[in-house]
């Protein structure tokens, strides 16, 4: 009897008294990784800053308050209706950040400071917030609101001022992009006109018309190296989306070099670089899988091309990227990883099994 | 199943014999209507006049499409008291920004261009359509193709006002009325 | 380099804590806490009552079915309790209390065998079931079951685990360094009892020392060492059989499915003690660590001993204990009570301080698409997290989460701190339900 | 697929015909409110999207629009309901199709001949209000079972239901699209008093500014509609 | 060539330029209605290519063949509407007659498609804008397939967003509509591709 | 004209032909009456009946497949409606069931014994060593039970318990499956005095974890004049068959595990008709009741605790419930709660 008393005393000492600091319980893994949403969303803001300088030096003033009121409004957009809705505030993710910046980068510089407010409300309402905020908007903020303002305001959104020339220090008169200048050429059956008077190394540096962010290919590309660095986005779809476009603009350019440009051209001009290595790239967005991405890439690079050698826009990277946002679901759907394990046969016996 | 048939093709009956009789009162207003839309068009690129308009028309073949097959031009001729004031025709340009211009066209027995209207057009809204904008319309009245390179839109060194950042649709319909002036004038011969 | 195709991730390892402390002992604990069930498979029978007498290496619990595997007693001294006490996973598990009487006397018949590479196999897989021999590397699947694979399947490569991916632990880098001519004499005793002539030891390149040891012991031997590149998880089994040989084990199926069967190197030293000197399962080598420990090292820990009694041997907690782990910060389980023991799986005892647990509110998935890429099944847990917190876990079977190994990628890398391998447990956990119903 | 099969049973309870008075003014006046907020078309039930989202590109078209399909409505369901015992039920959609593809096309042809201006802008749909959902909806759920001055009210509360919305859809496109209202300058108006010219928004006369606007104005209502039953 | 080159201009201009849902707003209660799961869709997009090829062939013979010669054209509408309605009561009972895996995969959506007013319209537009018989034919073909295409995109994007937080307000019908509205821009890109 | 009506006359001979054989072929015969069960239903399609929605179920009745009082929202006015339509006896209905939750260790009553962090969902949190309570019986209090309720007859109180409003609830049962500690239960309305516990923990565990838990002291069991209570591995259950909501044992319980629902209980009052039998004054369990032989009893209504004992056993039946009083200070949260 005694031994069932020590028994008792025992089991109740093992049982109750537990250690007096009250230890914390989670799931396993007990160990994460550093990145958050906040540090990538911060570094691609960061990674836009070369860009963004470029922008303010090749445009001044124009740019820098279309930039700053760009990003007032996004930030000020997503207060706004957590404030109204009452749920959360992700103001500090950086991600309305992102957003406001990239939609300032493809504005037009000098554009009114109305463009760029109606542009911010309607990329974080519109096309983020009523869809449930940062995750859940199936098409890219940035671009859609680009989009909707070159639709709604055409003639604010195709007035180009030209860029500060770099090395001769004389204004360069010209006002238009030059895909606006191929545009026009084939449109009037000119072949591929003045466009073929592009400084190629002006396109690199940026001293061309353009938007804000997307003249200057060095800059962008100083930025996207630093997100590749960090991992924060793959080479998957830049370099299909890239690649895609050099390759049958290549084809036509060399069928016909008379009324085609050559695949630099393309390269450097109308916001492929940002396009492709900034907002293609948004996760969001794209496909999950790098299978995925890849497709996605491509289907980015041939409508670029189609809409620029024969669309009614003279220039198609925002188009094109927003149309396979639209396919990025069905993507999701169809290109799946193979999981490890799964053999062939196997796959079929499996798949007998779960019949969706 | 019978009774089926009966009922369904009674409805049919009834409802045709109706719609006939609609279409009978309707038919005759239907094509005022549309007399009236053309006459009003061509009043706005005609000096005034007093014909039966649309009667006075007649059709000429001006050449041949992809497929051969004939293209052809209305021509309605305006007059004021049996005198000859100037002929309308529609001519229609691919060139615009969006696709097809169709413009109707009034030119005086002078050649000189007595007017013009966009009948249809798809050109961005606040860009390329404000061709339709009648201030801008009214530059051609009195043009001919003697005014050469003047008749041409600013950009490409005429008189023509083309708007800022859209200059593809102006230039359109320049170029259209001026091919419209030289089938006039290959049809009616000088002042014909 | 030998490694896992793309899939897996880079941790931060601190195995640099107690890579270089060689194995100490501490005193053993003047009670211990036996678990009736200490492996996967059926619980044990307990052999004693309250009041018994035991001596060390006695056989307390006898295996109950054919997945199951005894347990004996660390000490030698009084039964003074049988119940159920709590247990590292988390519930109460029947377990056998003894009080040590610090006299450790030792059962009498032990009988080593010296001529075991002429033995029968069979008497071999007796003396390793006998020995209560179970997976050290984690799963703590008895050892004698899977050195029993049906017929059909055909075993022809014994692979050992020596890889020790999961962040902070050292206990096999040790083992491996210190020890490897048992871990090679008990490979030698597996390949013996499978009857098979090719052998592997994967050993991730973080571990030179070890490497070099276990070369030199299996010199002259048709073991060979591989050395397998540093990356978690590179020492799942799964991972390791394709790092290994190329092969995939078919989704469902088990490595014999492969003709392999992989051991930890644990389990072949513990199976060379139990072959060569007849003592059975009743200590091992966990790894101390972690800020949150006075004193770290790799420790021979008899089975049985009290948390409590590791620490204070420690030195005790420092800043404030926050999360006590039993086993690796990836696939480790967080403990409650200081009252559990130390079991035949456990391999490390992490300590993480109060100030250092990151407890962030996990938020809505980006699809950014990094667990999908960090999956080494290749996977899709966005797609559980997602389906979890939508509460539909039954659609998730079309995504087969059942292949899912938990091994923590996907939530490490997940920017938006989301918990998607407790997701993917609780979806599980409702599958399971669903099916119990059913059936 | 769901939205449809409700069409027939979902609509409207359907009354016994047995016992109940011929004109019963409440039940009538119920009839015609329903079709003004709590079943409104659109809103509620989500039929005869097509027109709504093409025509609506000025509040004119809007009550062009309206008033056209309202009265193909109410004409529609004044026949229905006369016939609705001499059709057989075996032919009832065929039947209603026809009642109804007349009216359509006397008003079609009426069109033609007196708003000229207005046939052009909604062009081809007006022979399209056949297909309207609401139109054979109605017919369907409610004039084949029920009486002319039930069918009447219903009808018309119905069309009107529709007008409201094509209209506040046309008015906030035209608004925003054109800077006028009834083609009357309204924001242009607006903004030229602070000597700012307003920049008509081209989208929202274009497809998306279409989908757009119905969408948040769905929105809207449902809000409306959710304070609504908060407060009771 | 020309010919294959028109008739590719006629596929790409109704399935993407001038999309008889994002662009023409033809057939949008459908598409709001089943566009909820993918595989409806695909199921509803057959059976909608398949009758309103078989309705723009049948309209146009109708209007060359009888309206036409007996000056009967303010009939279109009624005669149109008669013949689909029959047309598709006349599949179905084929389909279910030769084919029943066909119907099957179909039938549910056959009568579906009487009061889609996407099947109307082609009826109407092959005979208004006086086509000839290939290009009607591929109008007729073409006109459905952009539907189904932006049938299936559109349940794509919705299976997806069955998992979002999207405020309780706009759930089902006004999320589609702006996604709708969203997709109808993007597709803008594709305008001036084909100027028809 | 003439061509017109032609035309139209044949087409719709053509068209009436086929649609006529169309029709008789495939006419799909709806048996109207799914319609008018269909509109005696809820619609809240939470299956609880076991068909796939509303629909479902109609028509499953309809086809005589399932049982006109199957659908338990809709209650006895629904199989009421139905069993017309069907053209069979309204059944018995069974009493209307709510659901209870057993459990009253919230955050102020019960131990936690770590700090959980992770997915809040009680059959997530099971998995992280069974949940964070002390008592491995407990309220997890993690709301799965609330979200399972189809028709927000649930909240969860801020003492972390899940609340049942009584007037919502409609005793489909949805909300049992999802608890992992299988807590709660369906128990009919008219059942008003509970041992909100599932503990089986020997009683002094019990106490060291939570302040409301069933010791199983067995006081409880002894007062219970119906022989209702009964204890079992540690803890006390009421057999609801044999409860008669009297309340005796409500205030013996140490712990003030057992709840009475019945907020304010009415007392007994005595009329003038007693023929002074004592036979009250002899039930009463807390000596209430004065009195002599043959003389008029007098209650006493600040020791009556309304358990109804002496009005059944009154021979004249001359005690009636009336005068009610606030009764038990601790305030059952739901009541007011659900009201409000
Ligand atoms: C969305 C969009 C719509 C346009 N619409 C027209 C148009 O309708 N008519 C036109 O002439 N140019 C239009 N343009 C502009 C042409 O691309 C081209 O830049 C312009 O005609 C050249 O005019 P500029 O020489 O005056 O700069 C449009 C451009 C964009 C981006
Ligand atoms: C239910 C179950 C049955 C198993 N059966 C066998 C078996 O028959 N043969 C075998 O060699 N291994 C068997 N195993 C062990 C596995 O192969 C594997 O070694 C074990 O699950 C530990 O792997 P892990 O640590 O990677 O999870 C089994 C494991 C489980 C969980
Ligand atoms: C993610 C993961 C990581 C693992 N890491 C190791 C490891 O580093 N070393 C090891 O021996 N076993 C590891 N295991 C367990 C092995 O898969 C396998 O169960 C074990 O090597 C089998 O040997 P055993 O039965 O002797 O324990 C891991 C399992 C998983 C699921
Ligand atoms: C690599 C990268 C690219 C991004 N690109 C965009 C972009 O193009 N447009 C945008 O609105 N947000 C972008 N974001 C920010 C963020 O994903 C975006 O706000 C979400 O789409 C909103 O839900 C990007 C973020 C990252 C990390
Ligand atoms: S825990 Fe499962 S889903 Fe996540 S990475 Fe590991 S195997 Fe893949
Ligand atoms: S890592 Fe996290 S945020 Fe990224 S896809 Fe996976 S679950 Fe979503
Ligand atoms: S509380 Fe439970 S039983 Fe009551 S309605 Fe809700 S789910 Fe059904
Ligand atoms: S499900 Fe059970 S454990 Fe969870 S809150 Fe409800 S009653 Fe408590
Ligand atoms: S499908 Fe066009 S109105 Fe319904």
């Amino acid at each position: 009897m005694a031994e069932q008393a020590v028994a008792e005393k025992e089991e109740k000492k093992g049982r109750l008294e537990g250690p007096t600091p009250k230890l914390i319980l989670t799931s396993s893994p007990h160990q994460l990784g550093a990145d958050t949403i906040e540090r990538i969303m911060w570094s691609v803001v960061l990674s836009l800053l070369p860009a963004t300088l470029a922008g303010l030096y090749f445009f001044g003033w124009g740019a820098l308050y279309v930039i700053v009121i760009s990003v007032a409004s996004t930030l000020a957009a997503e207060a706004l209706y957590q404030k109204i809705s009452g749920h959360g505030n992700t103001i500090k993710d950086g991600s309305a950040a992102v957003t406001g910046l990239l939609l300032a980068l493809t504005l037009p510089p000098g554009s009114p400071w109305w463009l760029s407010v109606i542009g911010g409300f309607f990329a974080i309402i519109i096309c983020k917030q009523l869809y449930g905020g940062l995750g859940f908007n199936p098409f890219n903020p940035a671009l859609m609101a680009r989009v909707f303002l070159l639709i709604a305001f055409p003639l604010q959104m195709t007035t180009w001022p030209a860029p500060r020339s770099l090395f001769s220090g004389i204004d360069a008169k010209t006002g238009a992009t030059p895909l606006g200048d191929l545009q026009v050429a084939r449109l009037i059956g000119k072949g591929i006109g003045k466009a073929a008077e592009l400084n190629l190394l002006d396109a690199f540096i940026g001293n061309i018309g353009g938007s804000i962010g997307e003249i200057s290919a060095i800059a962008l590309l100083i930025g996207a190296a630093y997100l590749l660095y960090k991992q924060y986005i793959t080479w998957h779809i830049p370099v299909s989306m890239i690649g895609t476009v050099m390759v049958f603009s290549g084809i036509f350019w060399v069928i016909d070099p008379g009324k085609y440009v050559n695949p630099v051209f393309h390269l450097f001009t109308g916001g492929l670089i940002i396009g492709a290595f900034f907002m293609a790239t948004d996760m969001v967005t794209c496909p999950v899988t790098l299978k995925g991405q890849l497709l996605f890439g491509f289907g980015c690079g041939l409508i670029t091309v189609i809409i620029r050698m024969w669309g009614g826009y003279p220039e198609g990277v925002s188009f094109a990227i927003v149309l396979m946002n639209i396919l990025s679901p069905m993507i999701d759907r169809y290109i799946r990883p193979v999981r490890y394990g799964a053999i062939k046969n196997q796959i079929s016996k499996v798949k007998n099994q779960n019949v969706m | 199943m019978v009774r089926l048939i009966i009922v369904l093709t009674v409805f049919c009956l009834v409802a045709a014999a109706a719609l006939a009789r609609v279409y009978d009162i309707t038919k005759g207003p239907i094509a005022e209507q549309e007399r009236l839309k053309t006459v009003s068009a061509l009043k706005a690129v005609l000096p005034s006049f007093n014909n039966d308009i649309d009667k006075d028309a007649r059709e000429v073949v001006v050449g041949h499409d992809k497929k051969g097959r004939d293209i052809k031009i209305k021509f309605y001729t305006g007059k004021m008291d049996e005198k000859q004031v100037g002929a309308a025709f529609q001519v229609k340009t691919p060139d615009g920004y969006g696709g097809d211009i169709a413009i109707l066209m009034g030119v005086g027995p002078d050649g000189k261009l007595s007017g013009i209207e966009i009948i249809s057009h798809k050109e961005t809204p606040g860009l390329g359509n404000r061709i339709q904008k009648e201030e801008w319309r009214n530059q051609f009245k009195g043009r001919s193709l003697e005014d050469g390179v003047k008749f041409a839109v600013k950009k490409d060194g005429g008189e023509i006002d083309q708007f800022s950042g859209a200059t593809i649709s102006p230039r359109a319909v320049v170029n259209a009325v001026k091919k419209g002036l030289e089938i006039y004038g290959k049809e009616f011969g000088d002042g014909g | 380099m030998w490694t896992i195709a793309g899939e897996g991730i880079h941790p931060s390892d601190e195995k640099g804590i107690t890579s270089s402390l060689p194995i100490e002992g501490i005193r053993p604990p003047g009670k211990v806490v036996i678990p009736l069930s200490q492996h996967i498979g059926a619980p044990c029978e307990p052999l004693v009552k309250i009041g018994d007498m035991v001596k060390k290496y006695q056989k307390v619990g006898e295996a109950k079915g054919f997945v199951s595997a005894p347990v004996h007693s660390s000490v030698s001294g009084k039964v003074i309790a049988i119940g159920r006490f709590p247990h590292p996973s988390g519930n109460q598990s029947n377990s056998v209390v003894i009080e040590s009487d610090g006299k450790d006397e030792t059962i009498d018949n032990i009988k080593g065998r010296r001529d075991y590479l002429n033995s029968d196999p069979k008497e071999l897989k007796n003396i390793i079931l006998n020995a209560g021999i179970v997976g050290m590397g984690g799963a703590t699947f008895p050892t004698h079951v899977k050195l029993s694979p049906p017929k059909e399947k055909k075993i022809d490569t014994v692979i050992l685990n020596g890889a020790e991916c999961e962040p902070y632990l050292t206990a096999d880098d040790r083992l491996m360094a210190e020890m490897s001519r048992e871990v090679v004499e008990g490979m030698k005793i597996l390949m013996h009892v499978m009857g098979v002539r090719e052998g592997h030891i994967g050993i991730e390149d973080d571990k030179p020392v070890a490497t070099e040891a276990i070369r030199k012991a299996a010199s002259g031997t048709n073991i060979r060492v591989v050395a397998l590149q540093k990356k978690y998880p590179q020492g799942a089994e799964k991972q390791l059989i394709k790092s290994i040989t190329g092969k995939e084990v078919p989704s469902g199926g088990l490595p014999m499915d492969v003709g392999i069967i992989v051991q930890n190197v644990g389990t072949a030293a513990a199976v060379y003690n139990a072959v060569h000197n007849g003592i059975p399962l009743v200590e091992r080598i966990v790894t101390v660590t972690g800020k949150g420990v006075n004193r770290h090292g790799n420790f021979r820990v008899l089975i049985g001993t009290l948390l409590e009694h590791v620490l204070s041997e420690c030195g005790g907690l420092a800043g404030g204990a926050g999360k006590i782990i039993f086993g690796g910060p990836m696939m480790g389980i967080a403990q409650y009570s200081l009252h559990v023991p130390v079991l035949k799986g456990t391999s490390g005892i992490l300590v993480i301080p109060k100030g250092d647990v990151l407890l962030e509110d996990f938020r809505a998935c980006i699809r950014c698409g990094r667990c999908v890429q960090a999956c080494p099944i290749r996977l899709l847990p966005n797609m559980y997290s997602i389906l979890a917190e939508v509460g539909q876990p039954k659609e998730a079977e079309k995504y087969y989460v059942l292949d899912c190994i938990e091994c923590g990628c996907c939530t490490y890398v997940c920017p938006s701190r989301r918990p998607i391998v407790h997701h993917i447990r609780y979806i599980k956990a409702e599958m399971r339900k669903a099916k119990g119903k059913v059936a | 697929m769901a939205d449809r099969d409700m069409v027939s049973s979902d609509i409207t309870e359907v009354q016994p015909a047995s016992g109940v008075p011929w004109l019963n003014i409440k039940e009538v006046t119920g009839d015609f409110v329903r079709g003004l907020w709590e079943e409104i078309p659109l809103f509620r039930l989500v039929l005869g999207t097509c027109p709504t989202l093409a025509v609506t590109t000025s509040a004119t078209n809007g009550v062009g629009m309206g008033i056209a399909t309202t009265f193909v409505l109410v004409a529609s369901n004044i026949m229905i309901s006369l016939l609705r015992k001499i059709i057989p039920d075996m032919i009832r959609i065929p039947a209603f199709i026809i009642v109804i593809a007349s009216f359509v096309t006397v008003t079609d042809l009426m069109m033609a001949a007196f708003t000229p201006e207005l046939h052009h802008a909604l062009g081809i749909f007006i022979p399209l209000i056949v297909v309207n959902c609401i139109v054979l909806a109605r017919a369907e759920a409610f004039a084949s079972k029920n009486n002319i001055i039930r069918s009447t009210a219903d009808g018309l509360g119905m069309g009107i239901g529709f007008t409201i919305v094509l209209i506040l859809l046309g008015s906030v496109r035209e608004i925003l699209g054109n800077g006028t209202w009834f083609d009357m300058p309204a924001l242009t108006g607006v903004m030229g008093l602070f000597d700012y010219e307003y920049q008509p928004m081209i989208v929202m006369v274009l497809p998306p500014g279409a989908f757009i606007g119905l969408g948040l104005l769905v929105a809207l209502a449902n809000k409306i509609e959710e304070k609504r039953k908060g407060k009771r | 060539m020309d010919n294959v080159v028109e008739i590719l201009l006629i596929l790409v201009s109704t399935i993407f330029v001038t999309n008889f849902v994002l662009a023409r707003f033809l057939g949008i209660c459908p598409f709001l209605g089943v566009s909820s799961r993918i595989e409806t869709s695909i199921g509803m997009g057959m059976a909608v290519v398949f009758v309103i090829t078989l309705a723009g062939l049948s309209a146009w013979l109708i209007e060359k063949l009888v309206l036409v010669p007996f000056d009967l054209i303010y009939l279109r509408t009624i005669v149109f509407i008669l013949v689909i309605a029959t047309l598709v009561q006349f599949v179905e009972m084929v389909i279910k007659k030769t084919s029943p895996a066909l119907y099957n995969a179909l039938g549910i959506f056959l009568p579906l498609i009487t009061t889609n007013c996407a099947v109307l319209a082609v009826a109407l537009l092959v005979v208004q804008k006086e086509m000839d018989f290939f290009p009607m034919l591929f109008f007729s073909f073409g006109a459905p397939v952009g539907f189904t295409v932006a049938l299936l995109l559109m349940a794509g994007i919705r299976e997806q967003m069955a998992y979002a937080r999207i405020p309780k307000v706009l759930q089902g019908t006004p999320i589609s509509l702006i996604t709708a509205g969203l997709m109808s821009l993007a597709f803008l890109g594709f305008a001036g591709l084909v100027k028809m | 004209m003439l061509t017109a009506v032609v035309t139209m006359g044949a087409m719709g001979v053509v068209a009436s032909f086929g649609l006529g054989i169309a029709a008789r072929k495939f006419a799909v015969v709806i048996d109207p009456k799914i319609a008018e069960i269909d509109s005696f239903l809820p619609h809240a399609n939470c299956g609880a009946c076991g068909y796939a929605g509303c629909m479902g179920f109609a028509m499953a009745v309809a086809a005589g497949q399932a049982s006109v009082s199957g659908c338990a929202p809709g209650g006895a006015s629904a199989a009421k409606k139905i069993s017309a339509v069907m053209g069979v006896d309204a059944p018995e209905m069974p009493e209307r069931m709510l659901a209870r939750v057993y459990c009253l260790g919230g955050h102020n009553e019960a131990v936690e014994k770590f700090e959980y962090h992770g997915v809040q969902d009680c059959n997530a949190a099971i998995l992280v060593a069974g949940g964070s309570k002390g008592c491995v019986y407990g309220c997890l209090g993690l709301a799965s039970c609330v979200r399972a309720c189809p028709f927000d007859a649930m909240y969860m109180s801020d003492n972390g318990l899940p609340v049942v409003i009584d007037e919502k609830c409609t005793g489909c049962g949805l909300c049992i499956p999802p608890c992992p500690k299988n807590l709660i239960e369906l128990v009919p309305e008219n059942k008003d005095v509970h041992i909100f516990c599932r503990s089986l923990d020997k009683g002094a565990d019990t106490k060291k974890l939570c302040n409301v838990g069933c010791i199983a002291c067995n006081k409880c069991d002894k007062v219970c004049p119906y022989d209702a209570i009964t204890i079992d591995s540690f803890l006390a259950r009421i057999d609801y068959n044999k409860c008669t909501n009297c309340g005796l044992c409500v205030p013996v319980c140490p712990t003030n595990v057992i709840s009475d629902l019945i907020l304010v209980r009415d007392v007994a009052y005595v009329n003038d008709d007693c023929i002074g039998c004592l036979i009250c004054k002899k039930v009463c369990p807390v000596d209430a009741i004065s009195g002599e032989l043959k003389q008029l009893h007098v209650v006493d209504p600040a020791r009556c605790i309304g358990c109804t004992i002496c009005v059944d056993k009154c021979p004249p039946r001359v005690i009636e419930m009336r005068l009610p009083r606030p009764k038990y200070k601790r305030e059952m949260e739901r009541v007011t709660r659900a009201v409000a």
